[in-house]
């Protein structure tokens, strides 16, 4: 009962939820709606809930770098303290928010246009065809969108814009119809409980 | 009234078509009536060579599962089918496997597919605990986690397979300079590129889960992959029939048919 | 050791700082490349100047605070069109990270005010809400209940005389969703555009870009911006230059600079193989 | 920015680029304190713009007490964390799932639909013709229960040649993109540091 029940709910819902939208009825299942967002919100403590309990530990057995992790802990309380208790949206949380989690996450961010520089000097190889192909067309992209290569040459905005709308459309196209396929079946594979990994099975 | 809305009624027989393929397919191929062929990709005949080459070196092989987010990534599964076939061959051959990991969630499944592995090609004395590593949920020290790895044991073989996100482009540098042989595979475009740049063999997109296939001979996996060919089969054809039909204008009708 | 061997070698935070300076250099001293205007750009700006005074435009910004470098001026750029046209503006955000309506408010607060603008009247902020595609759907049934009733600080929708003629996502007009990954256009479109019929633009981060191009080409979405540069251009367009047009030359510095990083690393690699080959031979 | 916040900002980033010289215990504090101010940000405005409303007002002022069903089910989801109880679990997980995957087959298929009607190129001009081709070839591409054995392996093999040659040219196209999407945060920070902060710069 502990797979069945779950399987059975999933399959209702999952068909009512179909059914609804193609027979124009969406408005008819707006409570059910209202139930799912309502519950994924009350779930939103999980993720920081096993955050804590993870540095929790790290901090009890004393850990290489436990004492990040009473930093990290210290700022998960101070936030969500003060964002609580400020007002939606408030001045205190807002100073807070701007001050520390809008630089520092865009700093960190930014770390990767360094990676980049050092990746492209020390890996990035045409030691094959397809790699060559790559990245001539990336490097292509690269001067056609920045200004200076319409300064250079006008022939790499042209060539820009004909490896985006001919090549690259196709290409993207391609790949996201088999995407699209690649979903709907995984969809499908829920419905119907073929896929049962989330019930903490694999799906043999 | 009719049943289905205006403009939806392909789409539903699409739902329909669906759910039937994967009740009568899956099935079909679970009771080993129907076993496709599978066409091979070069990066998975590599792993062989990669591992025949790390037991000559005595060095040994880091395995990278990715960094998903979700339990339910697709990519991860497919990246376990995989290392399942990675393992058995180190386990063969005597040599070192070293798992990277980055989430606690993932780690009883690397190990649990890496002792598996080893049980069964009779080597379970040769199985080390350790070899599936729990480095650091966060991805900045993951990385560089895995980048010490590289550089202190001296790898000889470097795979990256799973759902990648920024890291890759970390590690594949890595990987380089420790002049390992690199197998890198993500379903994710913004970061195959740099794989394909810095690796010797590369699963690009959607041959991960044919990968995984391929390998694990799994029915589910084989009968969605199946299924997906066939759905990609339709609408090549659809395409090209509206595409011969754009040659005498005559499109129209097609675009209709489909929009009903 | 020759220079390619060298080359190899090098510490990589020398070519940390050559990547710094060839950004740092042109912000001090700008040389002021001229920028063309892409057609996909022109849509985007084309679609809120079609839009007419007193219509309601949804705006959703879909990103974190790593990406405001790169697409936060696309949201401060259409919501200053909007303003100008005097179109109304709803804001929100689905996406799990919940910044993109935060990190919108305190700019589109300055605006508002530069321009004479009241919160409330002109334009409205519901925030983040959870339930990502199920709340897309809800938006398009009732956006009240989508929003529990409440903006961004709090008040009561009852209170802001805007949301009286902004029941349900078909009261809009046009939505606008900027976001830094594909996927977040592709669901606006699935359950916002389609569903109602209107019209979709939007703003993406150069990383996820190519993924979506398609969707413009096939005319599902009627504008399109591409990164940084996408910014720069509609930033030209809304008669504001800002920081993606002031950094367009750092961008262009940067671009070479990789190039020529890649140009040098691959001649090395042709040599170094050409030796070995010629030692092979030799043997 | 207030002249406090650009020195907290300015100091956290530089501390932040230390990292590119050496990890050091500076870059660390500050790493984690993002990482835990980040959570927090989702639980303060998912607290106030939506489970705060929900409470005070749906259940609460409008009486609305069907409600509580949909925040018990929400709350099952901590069994996870009771030993034994963690099964529990999964019936809220099945409730999202089935309409996840609900809406998933209803909505997906209209911009599906939109882009496969776009694709039936008119065959009159070279851009067309290799328009239809590469899309063509990728589809076939990734097309994988094929072999050796099957019919046509041939002429797939080298259709999937040119599938291959297209997919370089178009990830190519990904490369520069991500390539620029990398620099653009750069160039961000940059900004804020030598015209914001120090004001070197305008």
């Amino acid at each position: 009962m502990r797979k069945e029940i779950p399987l059975a709910v999933t399959f209702v819902v999952g068909i009512v939820a179909v059914l609804a939208v193609y027979t124009g009825q969406s408005q008819a299942v707006r409570g059910m709606d209202q139930w799912f967002v309502t519950s994924t919100a009350f779930a939103v403590f999980l993720g920081a809930i096993s955050q804590v309990s993870h540095h929790l530990r790290v901090v009890r057995n004393k850990r290489p770098n436990w004492q990040y992790s009473i930093v990290l802990l210290l700022a998960l309380l101070t936030w969500t303290g003060v964002g609580i208790w400020d007002k939606a949206g408030g001045p205190r949380y807002t100073w807070l928010f701007s001050t520390f989690v809008v630089p520092l996450g865009a700093t960190v961010g930014s770390l990767l246009a360094f990676y980049i520089g050092s990746a492209a000097y020390r890996a990035f190889r045409a030691r094959n065809l397809d790699a060559a192909i790559l990245l001539i067309s990336g490097m292509i992209v690269m001067l056609g969108k920045a200004p200076i290569g319409e300064v250079i040459s006008p022939f790499f905005s042209t060539a820009t814009s004909w490896i985006l709308d001919v090549p690259n459309t196709s290409v993207m196209r391609a790949i996201n119809l088999g995407v699209f396929v690649g979903t709907m079946v995984q969809a499908v594979k829920i419905l119907l409980g073929i896929e049962r990994s989330h019930l903490g099975s694999s799906a043999k | 009234m009719p049943l289905i809305v205006a403009g939806k009624t392909v789409q539903f027989l699409i739902v329909v078509a669906l759910l039937l393929s994967a009740l009568v397919m899956i099935p079909r191929i679970r009771s080993g009536r129907h076993v496709p062929e599978i066409r091979r990709l070069p990066a998975m005949d590599a792993i062989d060579e990669a591992v025949g080459r790390a037991t000559e070196m005595g060095k040994p092989i880091v395995y990278s599962p990715g960094t998903p987010e979700r339990i339910d990534d697709a990519q991860t599964f497919a990246s376990l089918g995989i290392l399942s076939h990675v393992a058995k061959q180190a386990a063969k051959y005597d040599c070192d496997l070293i798992v990277t990991c980055n989430g606690a969630w993932l780690h009883p499944l690397l190990d649990e597919v890496v002792r598996q592995a080893y049980i069964s090609e009779g080597k379970q004395d040769s199985y080390r605990p350790d070899s599936v590593r729990f480095l650091a949920e966060n991805l900045s020290a993951y990385a560089s986690g895995v980048l010490g790895i590289l550089n202190r044991e001296g790898a000889a073989v470097n795979m990256m397979i799973g759902a990648w996100w920024a890291q890759s482009l970390i590690l594949a540098e890595g990987g380089f300079h420790t002049g390992a042989i690199q197998i890198g595979a993500t379903a994710h475009t913004h970061q195959i590129a740099f794989f394909v740049t810095a690796c010797d063999y590369c699963l690009i997109g959607e041959e991960i889960y044919a990968a995984g296939a391929y390998i694990g001979r799994e029915p589910v996996l084989v009968g969605t992959l199946l299924i997906q060919d066939y759905g990609k089969l339709v609408m090549a054809a659809v395409i090209l029939l509206g595409v011969i039909l754009a040659a005498f204008d005559k499109q129209q009708a097609l675009i209709d048919l489909i929009r009903k | 050791m020759g220079f390619f061997d060298w080359m190899q070698k090098i510490d990589r935070r020398w070519l940390y700082l050559l990547v710094f300076m060839s950004v740092a250099i042109p912000v001090v001293k700008p040389m002021g490349l001229p920028i063309s205007i892409g057609k996909e750009t022109e849509g985007f700006f084309a679609a809120i100047d079609a839009l007419n005074p007193g219509d309601v435009m949804i705006l959703t910004p879909e990103y974190g605070a790593a990406q405001v470098p790169e697409v936060g001026s696309m949201t401060t750029s259409a919501f200053r069109q909007a303003m100008n046209k005097g179109v109304r503006v709803l804001i929100f955000g689905v996406w799990p990270d919940g910044q993109g309506p935060t990190i919108a408010q305190g700019a589109c607060e300055a605006i508002s005010d530069e321009l004479g603008k009241t919160y409330g009247v002109d334009w409205v902020n519901l925030g983040y809400k959870p339930g990502l595609d199920v709340t897309l759907k809800k938006m398009v049934d009732d956006v009240w209940e989508a929003a529990v009733g409440v903006d961004i600080k709090g008040n009561a929708l009852e209170s802001l005389p805007m949301m009286q003629d902004v029941r349900k996502a078909a009261d809009c007009k046009l939505v606008a969703n900027i976001n830094i990954h594909g996927f977040g256009l592709e669901k606006t479109m699935a359950f916002i555009g389609i569903p109602t019929g209107m019209t979709v633009i939007g703003g993406n981060g150069a990383a996820g870009i190519t993924e979506v191009i398609p969707y413009f080409r096939s005319g599902q979405l009627q504008g399109l911006l591409m990164g940084m540069r996408g910014a720069a251009e509609y930033e030209i367009l809304v008669q504001k230059p800002g920081r993606a047009v002031v950094g367009m030359d750092a961008q262009s510095a940067a671009h070479v600079t990789i190039i020529i990083f890649v140009i040098l690393a691959n001649i090395g690699y042709l040599l170094e193989k050409r030796t070995k080959a010629a030692k092979a031979a030799g043997r | 920015m207030t002249t406090t916040q650009l020195w907290i900002a300015g100091i956290g980033t530089l501390a932040i680029y230390s990292f590119l010289i050496k990890e050091n215990p500076v870059y660390r504090f500050f790493e984690f304190l993002l990482v835990g101010a980040g959570s927090a940000h989702l639980i303060v405005n998912t607290y106030h713009n939506y489970l705060r409303p929900t409470v005070a007002n749906t259940i609460i002022r409008d009486g609305n007490y069907s409600m509580i069903i949909p925040i018990c089910l929400g709350l099952l989801m901590y069994t996870r964390f009771i030993p034994g109880q963690g099964h529990i679990s999964r019936l809220p997980m099945a409730f999202w799932l089935g309409i996840g995957s609900g809406y998933l087959l209803a909505y997906n298929p209209g911009p599906f639909i939109g882009q496969l009607t776009a694709s039936f190129w008119k065959p009159n001009s070279v851009n067309n013709i290799i328009s239809a081709v590469l899309l063509l070839s990728t589809l076939l591409y990734f097309i994988f229960t094929v072999g050796p054995q099957s019919r046509g392996w041939k002429a797939y093999s080298i259709v999937s040649k040119v599938g291959r040659t297209g997919i370089m040219v178009a990830l190519g196209a990904a490369f520069g993109s991500t390539v620029m999407a990398r620099l653009s945060n750069l160039l961000g920070r940059v900004q804020f540091l030598l015209i914001d902060w120090l004001k070197i710069a305008q």
